[in-house]
């Protein structure tokens, strides 16, 4: 069937399924115009009921590449002053403005949105293992103590832009076309768990991590109760959540590579344990999924999660939610429909589907400390 | 020859409630049904069973229709024969005499006299009829139970 | 003519060495000779057909089909008379008959003792073994509207024929040699029973006595006189005072007899392609270790069988029986194995117990179970059976033997799981 | 001493046109109930001997008696119930303790029947069971935070020793600790036969490994009591985990108990005893008065089986669970058995068995929490006991944290048990909670085996349609996953301490 004809059906017949996800990444790390994912996820607009949408960017910021950057929501009772008082306390605030944003006559409720770039002050920095962890430690003690605050983009050069609305209207909001970044992800929210809240929007962030999840986890409650163990706090009241801070925790912390986290996250059926060759990788995935037992993440998902080395699309062990990936020169697209990618590449080399489980996992080629480097598939 | 299927017995499991006794008779009288048969006496036959207790040993055995059968070679009628299709040992009533011949030589002693009105041997026939003996299919505690000729357990599954 | 396999007789022996030989050869051929008149017949239903019980054709114990069946060619009234053992040829009164197998099943005739005054064509006097020999003698009575017998010999055949004859309601004189009835197989206290039973049934009983002198007129019997005097008025005289194996034609053949014919434990005579079975054969007594004479229906079943299956080239072994007897005489149920009446005790050791309708009686030889009576209460007596082929020790349940209750329970745990769990077992 | 006041518990009902005077159940009842008249063949009984065990009502084979609650009423008093009534005339004669069987059988909330689960619909497919693998295969014992480095390089051979301490369910169920002199060996035969096939593990109880079930130690889970019964190293080795028996859910605080008459030759030689003897396992275990002993007792196991088997404590539901449970995970335990009161037991003090402990709901979900805030729950498993009735029990008890659960009555049940709470009497008529050979021979294990296997197989397809259901196809995701479970009819302080929301509440 012709190209054509396909996006013909695709208008006529109203298929209300949940959210779409898209991601770009461009593996030598050239920059682009934040156009190109604002078009593409914007072309799965049925995909989403306009209660949120959002994008997070990689290398937006490369005048403050080696600066922690917050972007920081406040409503009405937001305590900015405190928060702000909290901050100086620990960072020296080499920036901090409001982020540049438009009027939008359909949006609503929209809060005080704030970003600020800041370097750790060398009493705390002396003696810290990692830096990271302190920026986590920081975020979720943000989130939690101050009322009407909440951080929704903590990572060095990248930022994340989301909120309550059609993902055309919060891009033109927060100007994506002006940002330029070498990975793009977007997400077009169908929310049925929690009402529309600006900041239970897609993406979640922490530290350089950005995930978009189409789909429910409904192993979300032990999840959640396996985080608290490792000092993760869930309150943004959606699952996505759990998703971002699992892939902090297991590839940052445990310094697991990207395989070893889906025999985890989207483990293998027992059978296909015991019908693996491979004694070593046998004994690895049954010893993973017995140890991280409680992070396994059940139910239906199609996730894209990057940091600012790698992007990664990934099904559940089912695979009951669409995702495609294609590839053109050294551009790698993800999506839920294909139709996303073909909006803005007409005619990608390669088009292939990602197996139930199995990883895509893009590597940027400059050398980055997250994970061993484990070669493109 | 065909080889019969058999009754295996283990006597660790038998309770001595002897319902195996009841059900026999009753599926070989002409009732057919236990209460009515028993109620009005119209017990027919007397089961192909001979239990046996001692103490907390009990078992019930009856016709072990074996392959080289001394009944076979001692009744003078030809009323003991060696069925051709199932391979058992049965007894035809109307041509035996009572001579007790079979009683004599039975190792097991399981042929017994019959008390209906003609005096003839009797014994247990495996319930020809049927796929499972009437034994088997209500002993509680499976101590009786059916093999074919490998000694392989035939059940209901 | 020519066969593979020639049997004579045609009774219980001969039939189930047919079998034997079907069992492996079901290709060559057998000829049976018989010198009586009838297909098949059961010679112990005699006394059930005097007594009216069963008809003429219900007399078989192997149906015509048997013989089409095994493809047997079945040639009647035959009558062997010698056998030429250098060209495997038997001599009969028909012609002669070339076999490569030959099986001796001729059984036994009776016993006619000469008594004063005795020829064979005095009218009124019957042997009792043969179905003519029963026919002639049930139609006599008929006709002759017989009232009172006499019937010398009280062992088995004496008694069944009496037993016949009084359904015939006719006063029976029973002229016995010993000192009881059944003497063979009965000890005095179980031959009382019977005798009590017979007499109160009207028949007399005159024991260590015989009949000295026969008496006739215009050539039927009318009167005999007893050693001990007594003279009997009668119209029928019937000789029951036993059997001996019918061996005329074997004499001078080069066949080694005792009373009857030696055999070994393949049933073969001391010419190996010559075998015998039945009455006519003397075989391994289990309990005496020697070769006996044990003209009893199960034994001439086992031997003919196994005859058959080593003239067929099978190989099967005689492991050697033990005599024992099932009867019922006037409603009594009697059985009997071994050795039951016992003259010097000393290494014999007697169990015993009767009440007024039964009577139990054992007999141990260093604990094992050598002979036994069962009297009006039989039921299980197999197992004692089993006991004793399978010579199992008895001492630790010797107590339990005479118990009204004695089953498989009482026996020793290896041999009763033998029988209860393992498959069949033969005796 | 006059004739006893006490009047019994049932009545038979023997209807006369369907008794065919048999004689079975003269021939089979222990209790003597039934009795006949050897002239006239008529049969009768005597009530007051009879204790509700309905063996000879399923034997009869005219289906001729029914067994009734004695219809005689005392005057109502919700206060004085007929049971507190003549218990008290039981004691005013006896003077002694009133022992009883099974589980606690007071009228107390069980908190499973008032917690709902949860079902995925339309944003979230269910999973058809039929169509897609629904895994249950668990883990017991020690486990690792996180895998390290060294461990991915296979530089150290720790992956290998912690997967050899574990314990492979292939379904959450285990048979729970009943042991050879409480039940019959034919019993124990049945149980270990069925958890062998059915890849689960029994519990031997602390009546020591009697030696015709050593085939199936490698499937056993050996337990270590007070009394020390049948403890030996082989013992140990043996095995495939060893559990220190310190409480038990029926009793806690108290020992065990077996009365003499059912210590017959084979128990005195599995569990080293004198025959006849009252076998009494004492309260405390004298060499355990405080944690630190039972750290002690704990590693002297583990040096005995070199480390190689989980060694795990056993405790009863009773206040203090949480903090007991937390101090012997840092003792070194790798799995824990929390035994409810609902739990069943041979023979105790009726008083005890009813009134001590807390219901194994409630002690799941504080364990679970407790455990959680000091961030050690996935270093080992808790493994929940007591009066699990229904496989929706047990998806509630893993939803609410447990690892695995242990199973005890409704297995007994399934070798044909009727509760009748006798077992202390020894005289079974199931031939279950007996020694006497008379009675035991009537629970013929192949039998018991197929019964306990299908009950598993059972239990699994339920568990796996009510996983299914909710969206998950494996149970990892299900245990401690308290988002799937809503309270009904639960107060604020219930719901606080189960940590579910109330039915209604959405996410």
């Amino acid at each position: 069937m012709e190209y054509e004809q396909l996006k013909l059906i695709e208008k006529s017949v109203k298929i209300p399924s949940g959210c779409g996800v898209a991601g770009i990444v461009n593996k030598n790390a050239n920059r682009f115009s934040g156009e190109m994912i604002v078009s593409s996820i914007c072309m799965m607009k049925d995909r989403g009921n306009g209660l949120g949408a959002g994008y997070a960017g990689y290398g937006i910021y490369p005048e403050f590449s080696d600066k922690w950057c917050l972007h920081v929501m406040y409503d009405k009772t937001g305590e900015k002053e405190k928060v702000e008082e909290f901050l100086e306390a620990r960072f020296n605030i080499v920036e901090q403005e409001p982020i540049p944003v438009r009027k939008v006559k359909s949006l609503s409720f929209i809060p005080v949105l704030h970003r600020y770039f800041l370097d750790i002050k060398n009493k705390f920095s002396d003696n810290l293992t990692s830096e990271e962890d302190f920026i986590l430690e920081t975020v979720m003690k943000i989130n939690r103590n101050f009322d009407g605050a909440c951080v929704f983009s903590s990572g060095k050069n990248m930022g994340i832009f989301k909120g309550v609305g059609h993902p055309d209207e919060i891009a033109e909001f927060y100007n994506i076309h002006n940002y330029k970044g070498y990975t793009w992800i977007a997400h077009n929210r169908f929310p049925t768990n929690t009402v529309g809240w600006w900041g239970g929007a897609h993406p979640f962030g922490i530290l350089d991590w950005a995930c978009v999840h189409n789909g429910e986890i409904s192993s979300y409650g032990i999840n959640r109760r396996y985080l608290e163990n490792a000092g993760y706090y869930c309150t943004f009241y959606t699952d996505t959540e759990v998703i971002t801070y699992l892939f902090d925790l297991l590839c940052r912390r445990h310094k697991l590579n990207f395989e070893m986290c889906s025999y985890v996250l989207a483990s293998p059926f027992w059978e296909e344990i015991e019908r693996e060759t491979d004694v070593k990788k046998k004994k690895l995935m049954k010893f993973l999924r017995i140890i991280y037992a409680s992070a396994m993440l059940n139910g239906p998902f199609a996730i894209i999660v990057a940091n600012s080395s790698v992007l990664i699309g990934m099904n559940d062990r089912l695979k009951l939610r669409p995702l495609v990936a294609a590839s053109k020169d050294d551009f790698v697209f993800v999506a839920s429909e294909e139709s996303a990618i073909r909006k803005i590449c007409p005619h990608p080399e390669r088009v292939w589907m990602p197996e139930a489980g199995k990883p895509i996992i893009v590597h940027l080629q400059e050398n980055k400390n997250y994970g061993e480097i484990k070669k493109y598939k | 020859m065909v080889k019969p299927k058999r009754i295996i017995i283990k006597e660790e499991y038998c309770i001595g409630c002897r319902l195996c006794e009841i059900y026999c008779v009753t599926k070989h009288s002409c009732a057919k049904e236990i209460i009515k048969m028993y109620k009005e006496k119209k017990i027919a036959s007397e089961s192909g069973i001979c239990f046996e207790e001692k103490g907390s040993i009990s078992f019930a055995i009856q016709c072990r229709h074996c392959d080289d059968a001394p009944c076979l070679e001692a009744c003078i009628t030809g009323a003991m024969f060696r069925d051709k299709d199932t391979g058992r040992v049965l007894h035809n009533k109307e041509k035996c005499v009572g001579c007790w011949m079979c009683v004599m030589v039975c190792p097991v002693g399981v042929v017994k006299i019959s008390q209906s009105e003609k005096r003839v041997a009797s014994k247990c026939d495996l319930c020809i009829d049927r796929e499972f003996p009437a034994c088997v299919e209500n002993c509680p505690n499976e101590a009786i139970y059916v093999v074919d000729y490998e000694g392989k357990k035939i059940t209901k599954e | 003519m020519e066969t593979k396999y020639l049997i004579i007789g045609n009774s219980i022996a001969g039939v189930s060495c047919i079998e034997g030989i079907r069992s492996i050869d079901n290709v060559g051929k057998i000829v049976v000779v018989s010198k009586e008149d009838i297909q098949n017949y059961s010679r112990p239903l005699i006394s059930y057909y005097l007594a009216g019980k069963i008809s003429e054709n219900s007399m078989a114990f192997r149906s015509a089909e048997f013989y089409k069946e095994n493809s047997i060619e079945l040639i009647l009234n035959v009558t062997a008379l010698s056998i030429d053992t250098k060209n495997n040829t038997l001599i009969t009164n028909t012609g002669n008959i070339r076999f490569e197998k030959l099986l001796i099943a001729s059984g036994g005739s009776p016993i006619v003792p000469n008594i004063q005054g005795y020829s064979k064509d005095i009218q009124g006097i019957f042997t009792f073994t043969s179905f003519s020999e029963a026919k002639k003698l049930k139609k006599y009575v008929e006709e002759e509207k017989i009232d009172n017998a006499v019937i010398l010999g009280g062992g088995l055949i004496g008694l069944k024929c009496a037993e016949g004859l009084l359904e015939h309601n006719i006063k029976i004189h029973m002229v016995e040699l010993s000192d009881r009835l059944l003497s063979s197989t009965l000890d005095k206290d179980a031959s009382n029973f019977i005798e009590t039973v017979l007499m109160e049934k009207g028949c007399v009983v005159y024991k260590n006595d015989t009949i000295e002198n026969i008496y006739s007129e215009n050539n039927k019997i009318s009167k005999v006189k007893l050693k001990s005097g007594k003279e009997i008025e009668t119209k029928l005289l019937v000789i029951a005072v036993g059997v001996k194996p019918e061996t005329s034609f074997v004499k001078d053949t080069g066949i080694q007899c005792n009373r009857g014919i030696l055999v070994d434990q393949f049933m073969k005579t001391n010419i190996s392609n010559i075998f015998a079975a039945g009455d006519v054969a003397e075989g391994k007594n289990l309990i005496t270790e020697k070769s006996s004479l044990i003209a009893i229906w199960p034994v001439a079943a086992r031997q003919g069988k196994i005859a058959g299956i080593n003239m067929a080239g099978g190989s099967a072994v005689y492991e050697g029986m033990f005599p024992m007897n099932a009867v019922e005489i006037a409603g009594v149920p009697v059985i009997s194995f071994g050795i039951t009446a016992v003259d010097n005790l000393e290494n014999y050791e007697i169990l015993k117990k009767s009440d007024g309708k039964t009577y139990k009686k054992i007999v141990l030889h260093n604990n094992k179970i050598v002979g036994s009576i069962f009297l009006g209460k039989i039921e299980r007596s197999g197992i004692y059976a089993g006991l004793i082929k399978n010579q199992i020790n008895v001492a630790e349940f010797k107590s339990f033997l005479l118990e009204e209750d004695f089953g498989l329970l009482i026996l020793p745990e290896k041999y009763r799981k033998h029988i209860v769990v393992g498959d069949g077992i033969e005796v | 001493m006059a004739k006893s006041k006490n009047i019994s518990d049932f009545v038979i009902e023997r209807d006369q046109n369907r008794c065919i005077k048999c004689h079975a159940c003269v021939r089979v009842c222990a209790n003597d109930v039934h009795f006949k008249d050897d002239a006239t063949s008529e049969v009768a009984s005597d009530d007051s001997k009879c204790v509700g065990c309905h063996f000879c009502e399923d034997l009869c084979p005219t289906g001729a008696l029914v067994i009734r609650k004695n219809p005689s009423e005392t005057r109502e008093n919700a206060h004085w119930k007929k049971e507190y009534i003549y218990r008290i005339v039981r004691q005013a004669e006896t003077g002694g303790i009133v022992l009883t069987g099974m589980g606690c059988d007071r009228p107390y909330k069980n908190y499973f029947d008032h917690i709902l689960l949860n079902a995925a619909q339309v944003t979230n497919p269910s999973i058809d069971p039929l169509r897609e693998p629904m895994e249950l295969k668990t883990f017991i014992g020690r486990k690792i935070d996180a895998v390290n480095l060294d461990d991915l390089n296979w530089k150290t051979t720790s992956i290998d020793e912690i997967m050899s301490g574990l314990l492979e369910l292939e379904v959450p169920i285990m048979f729970s600790a009943m042991s050879f002199g409480s039940i019959s060996l034919n019993a124990c035969k049945a149980i270990a036969e069925a958890a062998k096939l059915c890849g689960t593990y029994w519990n031997t109880g602390e009546g020591g490994l009697h030696q015709s079930l050593y085939p199936y130690a490698d499937r056993a889970i050996v337990q270590i009591a007070s009394g020390r019964f049948g403890v030996s190293s082989e013992y140990l080795s043996r095995a495939a985990a060893v559990e220190i028996k310190i409480g038990q859910g029926a009793k806690p605080g108290i020992g065990g108990h077996l009365p003499g008459e059912k210590v017959s030759q084979e128990i005195s030689l599995t569990r080293m005893i004198p025959q006849g003897s009252d076998a009494i396992s004492p309260a405390p275990h004298h060499d355990i008065y405080s944690i630190e002993d039972l750290r002690q007792l704990i590693f002297a196991i583990k040096e005995t089986v070199d480390y190689k088997k989980p060694v795990g404590v056993k405790i009863a539901a009773v206040h203090n669970v949480a903090p007991i449970a937390s101090g012997i995970v840092r003792a070194g335990a790798d799995f824990i058995t929390i035994d409810g009161v609902r739990g069943g037991t041979g023979a105790a003090p009726v008083v005890i068995r009813d009134n001590v402990g807390i219901p194994i709901e409630i002690a799941i979900a504080v364990v679970d929490q407790r455990l959680r805030d000091e961030g050690i729950r996935n270093q080992i498993s808790i493994v929940a006991a007591g009066g699990f009735r229904t496989s929706s029990d047990i998806i509630k008890a893993i939803t609410l944290g447990a690892d695995a659960v242990y199973i005890g009555t409704s297995a007994l049940i399934a070798l044909g048990c009727h509760v009748c709470q006798k077992c202390y009497t020894g005289k079974c008529n199931w031939g279950i909670a007996t020694q006497d050979p008379y009675l035991t021979r009537r629970l013929n294990p192949e039998i018991g085996t197929k019964r306990l296997c299908n009950l598993l197989r059972a239990w699994s397809l339920e568990m796996k349609e009510m996983l299914g259901g909710m969206g998950i196809n494996a149970i990892e995701s299900l245990r401690g996953n308290r988002e799937q479970l809503r309270g009904i009819d639960l107060s604020e302080i219930e719901l606080k301490i189960l940590g579910i929301k109330h039915a209604g509440e959405s996410w």
